[in-house]
This record gives structure tokens, sequence and C-alpha cells, in this order.
């Protein structure tokens, strides 16, 4: 067992035994190797459930809705994507910070499940895409730390600079040719929502997409309907997406729909300046303020 | 047995194409599932598809008819009827057994589907046996043989380079017959089936269920639950719809799409009350339906094993997994 | 069911000219939802009109489209209309098949009839999902507030004092009187500054309609038009305002010596102090910061020294909450910090000085007794170099604008310079001069004729200590040449800047302000005195750079502005404004900052789910506050907000019915 | 009519969101000043440009509009102070996303008409309809109805 | 702390002091100047003059160099200075310019290599504290004008001092133990080539500067411009005798103070090369240092 995994055990247990708070939210092995789901540990005994390895995907932060009316504090492990959740939930008014203990974990970056799974457990497993382009592997709000503060420092040197390359090569196409790429896409799309569900930009309390009465959408699964989908959820993400890639890796269609959501981001930060969701709590949203000198291209 | 050559088989759906539509398992922008066979497709033999044959029979948007406000009242339009036979081919035994879960859904107990029963009634099902369990199989834990399943007109075996035919019922025979000058008699034995990675202990599962509505157990296993519908929509079981109408100025059209007990609009009443509020009650009608409530209704498990929500769950929310904490719960 | 009735208006020939009306009534029959369709030559003519009353009646009519001109034109008449045939006025729609449709296609009968038939479609497919809509009346508090006690504030209070309402003044200084009181002479007039204000000021101070609250600050408001509850914070004065009699023992005897801000820092006042001798109220307050009792715990001398005993050691911070049916703002300016000009010294060279500290010693009553000494030295000065537009008209280092007064008043202080210092010489640099006003260039043109002030074009582009002179060197423009002039003295007219404080006060508040924290009117042309918030007017230099003459007549606007909306009792509402679905919103405040009128607000309420009871956060609409822009309903991703009349629904039923 | 013939007949239509204060009063001017303009735009009256949903215009596509206008008062003369400074902001956005996607720049359009630019509204409605017959009818993002 | 040394066309002619006392300097400080193999012209005042894309794409070179080594550029000329602060600036403000510029050069600069004064490196890098700790023979009683000259601290948005009234050679003679005295003409222009061209232009400009110098009561004038020192230092006597006056004004550069105070040997900083004598000041230095050494 690493000593991230003991120290992980040892504050969970701590924080349960003490009680500070009554559940702790990190991750356990899963049905294989390559997966480490989610795991919710509420007894001090039961804390060895809890691992940290290089499949510790999902966004954790994410279950904090579920814990809004809980009584007592809610403990939580965060990687730097988690914890710019976080921030985002708590800009949106959905979390309370001090009814929530974070534990912040520095993340080196996590490795790809499908590939894990097609290469095995000896091969050397290439990085999962999102965490490629990760430049926030450390937490940025915890109230606890697992590792050593200099390991954040390792851990931000190794982070690379955003690349906006695929973004670019969709922008060279004809519109047709745009048109025809998006539209293969999103005509397998199955309006599962498991993007919109794992998504820590979502945080609405009944989302359009099931209002049927208002109309927004029909109920029908076509390439128009799921383009509507698509292209207003990734409005709505505009400039509170935090680049987890969560959407991306739970689709079961493998949808690129980072590809979205990192136009907008590239846009705004062309367009208003550089911007980060998730990094600054206190600051304004792109969308939620204006600027007098913001580009006019509407004359 | 007759057997072909895999590399043949590409001639041989060409042929049957001639009279058929030949649905077969196919690789279409990185995702396998059921497609007519056309020239260039890429057959996707290995392992069952992703995407199960479910909506051949009941598509996930599926036009019923259509209708136009004329003053106060409404005329209804019948839409034209679909025709010709369709041929499945290399459906896998759990497939097949939840081929045999629709059937009962939509076509026993008084209760028949017209729209299912047109479809299924113009099919001919060819099953394929598995070799190799994928690393999410189970299905022998929940009673399919994966080397011959139920209800197919031919069953067909993966013989390693080639695939052997044995026809069930009539219709298979007569469909055997119309390829025959492709097929080659030989003796060949099915080779055994391979250790599964993954099993569930089904044993008095659905009777300990019984008395479980209001156990805790609940309250963990739904916690991790997203409460999307990627294991639904995977499902070759999960049979849920809901109907709505597009309408267009005076013309509309009544439609039905996949639906499930997982979304908020599932239960939701015309007055705003939510029977199913949370994620607890939805987990908990996922799982109860699955392994009590169609077993008692149909005596039949809703679950085939095929592994496929086990493989898609953004959270790993494995049914295996729920079947053990259910045997091991007090 | 729903019945709505169609009418379609020929506009005599106006539309029917180029639309076939007949077709276009007939054609709208087999819409969903028509119940009745017609045509006719006028409908908006009483026969018309009465047609569609009728039609109400005899075919049950629950809604209207109206076919015709532009709703901009006679959506109020129809409005009527319906409601006096007994329908809701907001069941109204109406298709403009004139200005958008006959008028722009007179050449095409066939598409323009085309064209005609798609708008009354959306605007039946509108009018389906339309609700009635109820007007309301909201009440007006007769009281109105003024924010700042300075010229304007004071001519806007009197004003509306005089028309009978009650006014509060409230002013952050211990004194009403603002910047004027500071000023000696006026221009162009060169009349005594504090011989004008001051009969002003004890105008207010005794009139029965006006309540001066000095030495406070506006520390909250809410509420909206007619009804703005406004919380000011009564700093504490230290001193008893019903016992003091203003005898002034304390201010002689604080042993405390504070540099006056009054004076510019340039001669001191006490701890315990009214800022000039004709304050008002002229009562002193304690400066906590510096007084010696407060700092180091000893001394309370003039709480020994009062006569009445109205020294209050122990006197706290007071907040009183006060509704106020309309505001008057005239909070005045600040002057530009030149500290930031390196080759002007960057403020360190103690000869060179603003126009406001020349102002205090020309003053009879300033730190010199009205003789010109300067600064450093006292010595009287020979030559003295002003320079205009410090800080204006610089994007550089100051501000783009036009100070506007500087001209004026440098002129005024070169020709009293003159006019003290009879062998002085006095240069002015400039850019320009600008002097329109009523006698301002005649003022002007003696400076430079009569009183021989030197002025020369160009700026400054360095001032340096050599000795006891400054040298000014700069460049003549007209002559194409560098100049060097040594001075004694350099005056800086320092540009008019918005109050360091504005912004904070224009959002509490609730209206907007420009780039350089000036407050914006509504409209620069046809509202300059009003905001963008309904009930609040401007006044005096907070909106921007203006003279005496101008504060007050703006001041004067404001106050009738303010007295036109207290002379009612209640004013009408428009119902057309935003809503919440208390039951999708989830609280996340993101329609919050996007409202121009602070009408959005986050509050808590209290649910029962899954058996218990919770409190969460929803936003809640402020209806006497918004406007209907709808702006927020974009800013709600669940659609939570919808804007009546306007709704979600609305609008996609109309792009689905343009569709078919 | 046959589909050839529904072809051959086939008529841009063109959606135009107007806010009621600027482009609205504008599009009224022209009336008023009788400046002829293609008969394929319709007007949709909203109170601001602000108020126009971005979902509306990806409506509008679905359901068979060739081409959409959203057009309010010129930055500064909002009548509700902000609202087409969010306007602008989010279809600096939109519009790029749309392009991203596909929607071929001339379909989707913004632009600043004030209450007196009545020419202008003619001029810039005239402009789009000759760009959108120019292109055909619009089938991305369509419906199959 | 390592630098990419850029010297310039100057430094190996008429202002050869300035790079052997930077050198010497440096090396006592322990800062290791790497020079910039293959340096080519800044391209001051020429370049800018006429093809703005060609004066932003010499320093550009340079700078080009240092980035490949990881390195800032440490530069002694004030003109050079401003020049390669001039690419660097437009550079990382703008992506399409940083493209054009890479495309010129053929070699990739994208800004992360920085332009830096000399004067700035050893104020700020070193450190005034190090400095000082490191002086062996402090300028005791010497009274020093810092003159820093038009082009060091400006345009604002380039320098690293105040504009107006800058401070950072102030205080490091300051640290070296003199006496820095405070004058008006700190960045006044010393008429840079009008002194050759037009010397009707050009002397009075000097003399001003000189005057000022002289009237602060100042021994000698500090400088960290190569073209300040030639027009203060060789046409001293020319300003001179045409205004009829006498200044006998040493001038230095800062690094020339420096080095004595660090105790390096005068000649070795080239101090000997100047036009108007400064071995009176050395000699007064040397005997306060001797009345010291000997009480």
């Amino acid at each position: 067992m690493s000593d991230k995994v003991k120290k992980m055990q040892e504050i969970a247990r701590e924080i349960l035994e003490k009680g500070e708070a009554k559940v702790v939210i990190g991750w356990e092995k899963g049905t294989h190797w390559y997966l480490s789901p989610p795991a919710f540990i509420d007894k001090p005994e039961e804390v060895e459930r809890l691992v940290w390895d290089d499949f510790c995907h999902n966004n954790l932060s994410k279950y904090l809705k579920d814990y809004v009316n809980h009584e007592g504090k809610v403990a939580i492990f965060v990687k730097g994507c988690d914890s710019r959740a976080f921030n985002r939930l708590l800009q949106d008014k959905q979390i309370e910070r001090d009814k929530v203990i974070l534990i912040g974990i520095p993340c080196h970056g996590l490795k790809d499940q499908d590939k894990a799974k097609e290469l095995g457990e000896n091969a050397d497993i290439p990085k999962a895409k999102k965490c490629v382009e990760c430049r926030y592997p450390n937490p940025l709000v915890y109230d606890y730390f697992i590792g050593e503060e200099k390991a954040l420092d390792e851990v931000a040197a190794a982070s690379e600079a955003r690349d906006f390359s695929d973004v670019e090569a969709i922008e060279t196409l004809s519109p047709d040719e745009k048109y025809e790429f998006w539209n293969k896409q999103y005509e397998r799309c199955l309006r599962c929502y498991a993007c919109r569900n794992v998504c820590p930009a979502c945080s609405c309390r009944e989302c359009i997409f099931d209002q049927t009465r208002v109309g927004w959408i029909g109920k029908a699964n076509n390439a128009s309907e799921n383009q509507f989908f698509a292209l207003t959820r990734a409005m709505h993400v505009a400039g509170l997406c935090i680049e987890c890639g969560e959407c991306e890796r739970v689709c079961p269609m493998n949808i690129p729909i980072m590809l979205l959501n990192k136009k907008l981001i590239k846009d705004i930060n062309l367009l208003f300046g550089p911007y980060d969701a998730g990094v600054d709590v206190d600051g304004k949203l792109p969308l939620g303020h204006f600027d007098k000198n913001d580009p006019e291209e509407f004359m | 047995m007759k057997t072909v050559l895999k590399t043949k088989l590409p001639e041989l759906f060409e042929k049957l194409a001639n009279n058929y539509t030949v649905f077969v398992p196919a690789k279409i922008e990185g995702i396998s599932r059921f497609a007519p066979y056309q020239n260039g497709l890429e057959l996707a033999l290995e392992e069952n598809v992703l995407m199960p044959p479910k909506d051949i029979f009941f598509p996930q948007t599926e036009k019923m008819y259509k209708f136009k406000a004329k003053d106060q009242y409404l005329e209804i339009e019948d839409l034209p009827p679909e025709e010709g036979q369709q041929v499945i081919f290399g459906v896998r035994s759990c497939d097949l057994k939840s081929i045999d879960c629709l059937d009962q859904v939509f076509l026993t107990k008084g209760f028949v589907d017209a729209f299912y029963q047109d479809k299924r009634d113009r099919s001919i099902l060819i099953g394929l046996s598995c070799v190799k369990p994928m690393e999410n199989c189970f299905c022998s834990s929940m009673g399919v043989d994966p080397q011959k399943g139920v209800g197919a007109d031919i069953q067909a075996y993966d013989l390693g380079d080639k695939v052997g035919f044995e026809a069930i019922t009539e219709k298979g025979r007569e469909l055997l017959g119309k390829i025959e000058t492709l097929l080659v008699e030989e003796a060949a034995s099915v080779p055994a089936v391979e250790k599964f990675v993954l099993t569930a202990d089904i044993e008095g599962v659905p009777e300990k269920l019984k008395n479980m509505f209001d156990h805790p157990i609940w309250d963990d296993i739904c916690r991790k639950c997203l409460n999307c519908s990627v294991c639904a929509f995977v499902c070759p079981t999960c049979h849920c719809f809901d109907i709505a109408s597009e309408v267009r100025g005076e013309d509309g059209t009544k439609i039905r799409c996949w639906d499930t007990c997982m979304f908020d609009e599932y239960t939701r009443m015309a007055g705003g009350h939510q029977p199913r509020p949370g994620k607890k009650e939805r987990v908990r009608n996922r799982f109860m339906h699955k392994l009590r409530y169609f077993p008692e209704r149909y005596d039949m498990l809703l679950c085939t094993g095929c592994g496929r929500c086990v493989a898609k769950c953004p959270v790993n929310l494995d049914i295996t997994a729920v079947i053990r904490k259910i045997k091991e719960a007090e | 069911m729903k019945r709505v009735g169609v009418f379609i208006c020929h506009c005599g020939s106006n539309i029917a000219g180029a639309v076939d009306c007949e077709k276009v009534a007939e054609n709208a029959k087999s819409f969903p939802g028509v119940a009745f369709s017609t045509d006719y030559k006028y409908m908006c003519s009483e026969p018309g009109q009465e047609l569609i009353k009728k039609a109400i009646k005899d075919h049950k009519l629950d809604r209207i489209v109206v076919a015709s001109c532009s709703p901009r034109m006679h959506e109020p008449t129809f409005r009527r209309c319906l409601e006096s045939g007994g329908l809701n006025a907001y069941l109204l729609e109406m298709a403009n098949i004139r200005e958008h449709c006959s008028w722009v296609h007179p050449d095409d009968k066939e598409k323009a009839t085309w064209k005609a038939t798609e708008l009354v479609r959306m605007a039946v497919a509108k009018v389906l999902k339309n609700e009635p809509l109820q007007r309301s009346t909201i009440p007006i508090t007769k009281r109105a507030l003024v924010i700042g006690g300075g010229i304007a504030g004071i001519q806007a209070a009197l004003d509306i004092a005089n028309a009978g309402h009650i006014v509060d003044i409230v002013e952050k200084e211990p004194s009403i009187g603002g910047k004027m009181a500071q000023i000696d002479k006026t221009f162009p007039t060169l009349d005594c500054s504090a011989c004008i204000l001051t009969p002003k000021m004890v105008e207010a101070a005794n009139h029965p309609n006006i309540n001066l609250i000095t030495y406070s600050e506006i520390e909250n408001v809410e509420g909206y038009v007619g009804n703005f509850d406004v919380t000011i914070r009564k700093k504490a004065r230290s001193v008893d305002m019903t016992l003091c009699t203003g005898c002034g023992t304390c201010m002689q005897k604080c042993p405390t010596k504070v540099p006056s801000e009054f004076e510019m820092l340039m001669t001191d006042r006490r701890a315990i102090y009214t800022p000039f001798p004709q304050a008002i109220p002229n009562k002193p307050v304690i400066d906590r910061k510096n007084c010696r009792y407060f700092t180091t715990g000893k001394c309370r001398v003039c709480e020994k020294i009062c006569p009445t005993k109205a020294v209050d050691y122990t006197q706290e911070d007071e907040l009183v909450t006060q509704r106020y049916g309309a505001i008057v703002v005239a909070t005045g300016f600040d002057l530009f910090d030149h500290s930031v000009y390196g080759e002007y010294g960057y403020g360190k060279y103690k000869d060179v000085i603003t126009g406001l500290h020349f102002e205090r010693l020309i003053n009879a009553s300033g730190p010199t007794m009205g003789k010109i000494k300067r600064p450093s030295d006292g010595k009287v000065p020979k030559d003295v170099v002003f320079i205009k537009c410090v800080g204006s008209r610089d994007e550089a280092k100051g501000k783009a604008y036009c100070s506007k007064t500087c001209c004026m008043y440098t002129a005024k202080h070169a020709t009293l310079v003159r006019e003290k210092i009879k062998d002085s010489n006095v240069y002015v640099f400039y850019m320009d001069v600008r002097t329109p006003g009523k006698g301002y260039d005649e003022f002007y043109t003696r400076t430079t004729d009569q009183f021989g002030a030197k002025y020369i074009r160009g700026r400054v582009s360095k001032i340096y200590e050599k000795g006891d002179k400054l040298i000014v060197r700069g460049e003549d423009t007209l002559l194409g040449r560098p100049v060097e002039v040594e001075a004694d003295m350099v005056v800086l007219a320092t540009a008019m800047v918005a109050q360091p404080d504005a912004a904070k006060l224009a959002q509490m508040v609730g209206f907007s302000y420009d780039q350089d924290n000036f407050y914006t009117e509504a409209h620069p042309k046809l509202a300059p005195v009003e905001t963008h918030t309904a009930g609040v007017f401007l006044a005096g230099a907070c909106q921007g750079p203006k003279d005496i003459p101008e504060s007050v007549a703006q001041a004067s606007a404001a106050a009738a502005k303010a007295c036109g909306l207290l002379s009612k009792e209640e004013m009408p509402t428009e119902p057309i404004v935003s809503c919440v679905n208390e039951a999708i919103c989830a609280g996340c405040g993101m329609c919050v900052p996007v409202c121009p009128y602070k009408a959005l607000d986050l509050k808590v309420i209290q649910e029962r789910a899954h058996g218990k009871t919770i409190t969460r956060k929803v936003a809640t609409v402020n209806s006497g506050l918004c406007q209907g822009c709808g702006a927020c309903t974009v800013a709600c991703r669940s659609a939570a907000l919808n804007l009546k009349h306007f709704t979600n629904e609305q609008i996609l039923a109309e792009v689905d019915a343009l569709c078919l | 009519m046959s589909v050839k013939e529904a072809q051959a007949n086939w008529e841009p239509k063109i959606l135009v969101f107007a806010c009621n204060w600027c482009t609205y009063a504008g599009a009224d001017l022209a009336g008023l000043s009788r400046l002829q303009y293609p008969p394929n735009v319709r007007v949709l009256r909203v109170p601001c440009s602000g108020r126009v949903n971005p979902q509306f215009v990806i409506r509008a596509f679905q359901r068979g509009i060739d081409g959409v206008l959203v057009a309010g008062c010129h930055p500064g003369d909002c009548h509700y102070v902000t609202g087409n400074y969010f306007t602008r902001r989010r279809y600096l956005l939109m519009q790029r996303l749309l392009q991203y996607v596909g929607v071929d720049p001339e379909r989707f359009q913004a632009r600043w008409i004030s209450g007196s630019e009545g020419p202008k509204f003619q001029q810039v409605v005239k402009e789009i309809t000759e760009q959108i017959r120019a292109m055909g009818p619009n089938r991305k993002l369509r419906d199959a109805q | 702390m390592k630098y990419a040394y850029y010297p310039g066309c100057s430094l190996s002619s008429t202002g050869i002091e300035y790079d052997m006392s930077t050198r010497k300097v440096a090396k006592a400080l322990g800062v290791e100047l790497w020079e910039i193999p293959e340096w080519n012209c800044c391209g001051a005042s020429s370049a800018h003059l006429t093809d703005h894309l060609l004066a932003l794409a010499l320093p550009a070179r340079n700078l080009a160099i240092a980035e490949e080594q990881g390195l800032d550029m440490a530069i002694p000329c004030a003109a050079c200075y401003v020049r390669t602060k001039a690419t660097e600036v437009e550079v990382k403000s703008s992506e399409e310019m940083q493209k054009t510029i890479s495309e010129v050069i053929e070699r990739k600069y994208t800004g992360q290599s920085r332009a830096r004064a000399l004067l700035d490196v050893f104020v700020n890098d070193v450190g005034l504290d190090s400095i000082n700790a490191l002086v062996h023979k402090p300028l005791k009683g010497l009274k020093v004008v810092s003159y820093y000259g038009c082009l060091l601290v400006r345009p604002p948005k380039y320098g690293f001092d105040d504009p107006e009234d800058p401070q950072s050679m102030d205080k490091l003679v300051e640290a070296l133990g003199a006496t820095p005295v405070d004058w008006a003409f700190k960045t006044e222009c010393c008429s840079g080539a009008h002194a050759i061209a037009k010397s009707e232009v050009g002397l009075p400009m000097i003399e001003k500067i000189l005057a000022a110098a002289k009237e602060s009561g100042a021994d000698c004038i500090a400088t960290a411009c190569p073209l300040c020192m030639c027009n203060l230092d060789m046409r001293q006597g020319q300003a001179g005798s045409k205004f009829g006056r006498s200044y006998n004004l040493p001038v230095f550069y800062f690094t020339e103070l420096m080095g004595i105070a660090l105790g390096i040997k005068p000649e070795e900083l080239g101090v000997n090369k100047h036009f108007v004598d400064a071995s009176g000041i050395i000699k007064k230095l040397n005997e306060a240092e001797g009345r010291r050494e000997t009480a």
C-alpha cells in the first residue's frame, strides 16, 4: 500500500472517529483493476476500502449536491479538477463551504481506462486524454492535504500547456465537413444524459432537457434534437466548464464532447481575456458580466 | 454441421440481402451494433456488440400514427406499414434471452403490442455461440447457455475460422436452404466455453428481495448512482417507453421513445408529485424490477448477464456486486 | 378550448393596397384555436373597435389578434378596446402587416399576402399562450432624500421643500456647503462665493420641510421608486446636538492640532472642530482619529470646559432607516490627484499647488488672511505660472474628458493675482481656451487684455527647482519654440473627477456610471437629470464636470422631477416583468449580475421535501424595479425565470408557427 | 406540388429577432419611409436583444428557417442600459459555436440597428436575403419533418 | 546567476571601459555573463526610424539565442536595452507579431527570454545588500549625481524604474558608500547624435546638464549609457569652452564606480581612458582610504 493511501485512510479514520464528518467520499477498487469508482465511507472500520491509484477518475464534488440538506459535514477527497468543481458549485451557491471537509490530493494524471483494459495490467498505459492537458493538477482548496507540500511544485511543474490543436483542426474544415463530422457524432447520441449528470458545471435543479412541458426539446432521438441538446449544453456550461473531461469519459457512445467545451473555452479566452472556471470563487463569470470594450463584430 | 469460412460470410450476407434486410454485428463510428448489411461494412464478430438488437424490434424512437386537428376534432391517419422480412445474424445467447423477455412484455398476458409484433413476425433470428466470455459477461450465472440461445431460428457456432449452422425452426431450415450453395457439410465440434471472469450467485435473490423494499441496503447502493440512463439504454431487456406528440401547427405525430426509471420525469405526476424523488427510490426500482418484479410476473429474470451496464456505467455500479450485497444483507 | 378572434385591418388602402386582406382573414380561419376571423377597413376607428367588442361577445372570444399597423402605434388603443369588451388587455397580440409588410412590399401582392398570413399565424400561435396580466399600483412615500449637501444638494432640497414635501439632506462632512464653501470668488462676476452660498445654507437649515443629517453616510438602499428604504449611518459626533450651543469654547481649548482639510492642510484646526466658521450646523464634532482622549485615554478638556455638558465620548454611530419616494443624488466631485505627474514633481514641490489651494490662499478667512503667500516660505510670489488641463484631456495619465470649469477659474485666478500683486507676472500654459457661457469669454478677454496675463499655448514638459525658483519648461507652440519661465509659484488647474466612493454609492442605489465613475443620465439629450433607476435623479458635478450655475440649474431640474413624482399618491406598474418558478430555481444567482435594475435577488424559502422541512435559496424578482427586459431569462439555464408576455413558451410557439 | 417544383418555388425564410426599442422601431421606420425589401423576413418582437435565448435560434434552424438575424440597439443605447452588452458577449460565442458545428456563417448574423436606421434595416435584410437565396435552403440542424 | 550578455557595438569602441568594468564587476559579484555568440546589431536609431518589423526583428534574433539557452539578456547600453525591450514587449502582446518575427529571423522567440538593463540586474537581482557586503573600498565622501539619460527608464511601459524620478542608480551609489545627490536632470536628454551633427543644438543641451550637476555640488556624474558618456565626458571641454566655463566633472559608468568600490584596480576598469581626468577623484578616495587604514 502506498504512503498516500495509508495517509488517506488515516485522515478518513480520524475524521470519522472524531465525528468531524458523517461520511467520507473517496474512491475504492471496482469490478476490475482499472476501475476505481466512488466510495462512501460511514464507519472508521471501512476506511480500508479507500484507494488512490491511476484510475480515480470520478469527480467527487458533484456528489456534494446530494448532501445539501445533510446534517453535519461531509468529507471528500479532491484532485485538482475535483477542487475546481468544488469551487464552481460553491460559486453557484449549491453547497456551503463550511459543511464540507476537503482532503486535497495532488494528481500526477490518471490513466486511460479503455487503453488499460485493452493493454493489460503490466503494460505501459498512457495518460487519459483529459489528464494530458490538465493545467491544475493540484487541489486549489483543501483542509487536509495528502503528500508533501513540495509535491505540489513537482506536480505543477509537470503540467503542460493547454493544447487547442484538436479544436483548431476542426476549425479549419469547411462548413459542410464540420457539419458532417458533428452530425455523425450526434447521430449516435443516446441522450442518456450521463454527460450532464456527471458534470459539475450542471447544477440546475431541473434541467431544461427534462422540461418537455415547455417544449424546449422533443423526446424523439434524432440528429437534430441531439444537436440541439449538444449545442445548448455547450452554451450552458460556457464559462463554467472546468475541463475535468468527465462528460467525455462517461459517454457510452464515445462522443468527443470536450471538443465542444474546449471550443468555447478557447473563444472565451480569446474574446474576453484569460479565464479558468472554478479557480477564483469570487470572480465574475464570463457570461455574467461584460466589458464595454468587448470585440465589436455586429456593426 | 453446415459450415462456412468466416471470410466467406460477406458473400453469404450479400446473397441473403437480395431477399431480406440482413442485420449483422458491425462497427460504425467506433460503436459496435447491429446494422443492415451493405458492402464494405466492418463486421464485428469477435465480441458481442455494445448496442443490443433490442432497437430492431423496439426502436428508441418509433412513430405510431399521425393526426390532424380539424375544427374541434382530430383526424387519425395510420402510417404506411413496413414490409419485408429481416434476418438478424449473430445474436448472442444473452441477447436471444433478452428478446424472450421482450416477447413476454409485448406479446403475452393478453397485451399484444402491434408495432412490436409486426417487426418480430418479420424477423428470422440467427444466434451465435460464444467461446471466450468478455470481461463483464456473466450470462451463465443468470441461467443462459452461451453456446445455445433460446428462440433462435438458426443457431450458429463460432468454430474459430469458420461458422457452423444448425437450423432450429422451420423458418430457419428454409433460410439455410437458400444459402446452401455457400455451405459445406462437415463434422465439427463446438469448442468449450472458457472460464467467466465475472459471476453472480442469483440463487434465492428474487425471493429474498420480497422483504427488502425498506432495507437500508438501498441507502448505500444508490449513493454513487448519477441517475443517467446509460445502463438502461445499453440494456437488452429494459423496455420502458414514453408516448409523446410532435405537433407542427395543425399536424402531429404520436411517437414512443425509450424512457427509464432513472429519469425524474418518468414517475413525475401531472400535478408535480414525485413518488420516486431520489436516487434511492429509482435505483431500488431498477434492481427490483430486474430481479424481483419481472420474475414475479413472467417467471424469468430481467437480466441476461450480458454485462453491458457493468462495462458502461460511469460509476461502476455493478449489478453482480448489487446481487452479492443483497445476498449478504441481513 | 381557447377561442381566438382575428381582425385584419385594411387601413384604408394602406394595407389593402398591397395585401389581400380578405384572403388573409380567410386563411386565418384554419389556424388552430381561431374561432372567428374577419377584415375591416379601419380597425382602430370607433366602428372597428365596436366590431371587435361585438365579436368578443357573439363568438365568445377569449383572445384577440389584430393585424394592422405597428404595435408601437396602436397597441394601447386595442388593449383599451379589449378591456372595454370585457377581456384582459394582455390577451391581445398584434401582427404588424403595415410597416413590416404592405408598405415595404407594395408591388408583389401574392408575396405580401403570404407574408401577412404568416405574421398572423405567428401572432395567433403566441396569443394562444398569452396569460391575463394585472396592472397594479405602488404607493408613493411623500418624502425626498438628497444625498450631498453642496450647492446642488441645497438647491434641490430647497426647491422640493418649497413645493411642500419633506426633504432630508444627508451630508458626509460635519457641515453642508460642499466645495463652493471653499471657493473665494465666483466667475465671471467675481462676487464672493460665501456671500451667496451662506444665505442658502441658512435657508436650508431653517426650512421647516428640510432636515439636515450631517456627518452621515448612506449605508444601504433597498426598494424601488416611491419606496426606497434607505439606511443612513449617523457617525458619532461625540457632541450632543441638542445641548451644544455652538459657543466654540471647546475648539479654543482643545490641545490637539490637526491640519485642516477645509484649508487644504495649509493651517490647523483642532480635534474638536467645525470645518469653517460659517459651518451649518455650527456645532462641532470630535475627530476621533486625532483626539487625544480617544487616542491616549487622557485629556477630556472639552468635556470639562463645555458649559452645557454637550460633549459625550460614549456616543456611537447610529443607523436609521427611512423610507423615501424619490432620491436626488448630488454628491459632487473631487479634484484630480496631480501626484501622478512626475514632470510636475510628483506633488513634492511645495510651491506647486492646485486651484483649490489657491482659492484658500486668496480667501480673506483663509490661512493667509487673503494675502497671496507661497506655501514654502511665505514669500509673496511675483512670477506665477498657471498650467491648465492637469489630469483632463490627457488619456495617458489622466482623464480623456475636458473638465469644463478650469479655463474659467484659471482666468479668474490670473485676474486675482494681477489685482492683488501689482508687480506680478502671470503666465498661463494652455491647450485651448474654452469659454462658452454667459459673460465668460468677455471675462477671459479682460484677463488677458486688461489684466495682462500672458497666455502661452503649449504643454509644460518639466518643472524643477533651482534655488528658490521653480523652472517651468515648456513649449510655446504658437512660436514653435521651447520656453522657460522662472516662477515663484505654479498653480495647476487640476481636473474635476468623480468622488472616490462614487461607484460604491451608485452600486448601492442601483444606477449606472461611466468609465470615469461619473453618474450616467438616462438619456444624454432627453433625460439629462434622470437615472435608469426610476425615482433617482442627478444634480451637480456627480454627473460630470459643471460650474455653479449649471449645478444649480440641474438641481432645480432634478427637484422638479422629484416633485412630479411626489405629487402623486400612487403610480401604475407595468405587469410585463420577470417571474421565478421557485420549484425549478436552483438559486445559483447567475441572473443577479445580469439585471441592470437590481431587481433580482436571492431569498431563502422553506419547503417540505422527503418528509423534512428544508430551506433553500431561490431567486426573487422585485416587480417594482423590474423593467421587463428579460435578460435574466437567458442567464437562467434552467428557465426558472420567465418574462411575462414574452415567455419562452410564447416565443417558441412563434418560431414554430413561422416555420410551418 | 412535386418535390422538384417545391425546390423551384423555394423562397428563403429569414427570422429577425428585433428588440422593441431600436430594431423594431427601425423596421417601422423602413415601413414609414416605404423602403422596399424582399418579403422573406419575419420580425419577431422581443423587448430587448438580451431576451433572445440562443435556444430560440437553434430551434428556428431545427424547424426549417434558412437564416436568423438577431438585432438590437447599438452598444451604449440599450433601452435597458446593458442588455445588448450581454447579447454581444453571448452571440460572439454562439456565432462561433454555430460555425464550428458547420452552420454557414451567413445563416446566423447579428447587427445593431437603431430606431433611426430604417435604411440600415432595409439594407441588412436585403443583404441577408440575397446571401441566403444564393446558398439555398438550410438543411443543417434541421429535423426530419 | 547567469545572463546572456549583449555588449552591443559601443562597448567594443567608444564605450570599451563600460565593457571592461561590466565584466570585472560581474565576476566579482558572482554573476555569470554568457556573451551571445555572433550577436547582431540592435538596430538602434536607424532601424526603428525606417522599418518597424526590421527594428523588432533585429533584437529578436539575439533574444532568440538567449531563449534557446533559457537565459534573460543583460544589456549595459541604454539604447540597446530599449530596442531589445521593445521587441520583447511587442512579442508578448501579439501572438501574430510573434509568429511574423519568428518567421523573419528563422528562429523561435516566444517572449520567454526577457531584456534586462544591466543596472536593473545589479540593483534588483544581485541586490543592494549583497553589493554593499562586497564593498572593500567605500566611496566615502564622494558626491555623485546619477544621470540615467533619456532611454533607460522610458517609455514607462518598458522601464524598471520611475520614468521621471528614477532611483535605482542613486541607491546603488549609496550602497557603494558614496553620497547620492538629488537633481532635476536625471532623465534629461544629452542631445544624442546632435552633438556631432548639429553642435549648435547639442552643445547647449550638454552644457545645461553639466551646469546643473555642478550646481548641485556633485564631484562626479554616474551614467549608464555609452552615448551619454561620450557627450558628457568627451565633449565636456568643447561645451565648456563654448560657454566660457570649465566644469572639471569626471563622468563614470556606474560599473566603474562599482569596480572601484569593490577594490578592482581603476586601470582594469578602464577609468584611465576617460577624457575628463578622474585620477583626482581616485587619489582622493585612496587618501581617505589610507587615512582610515592608518587610523
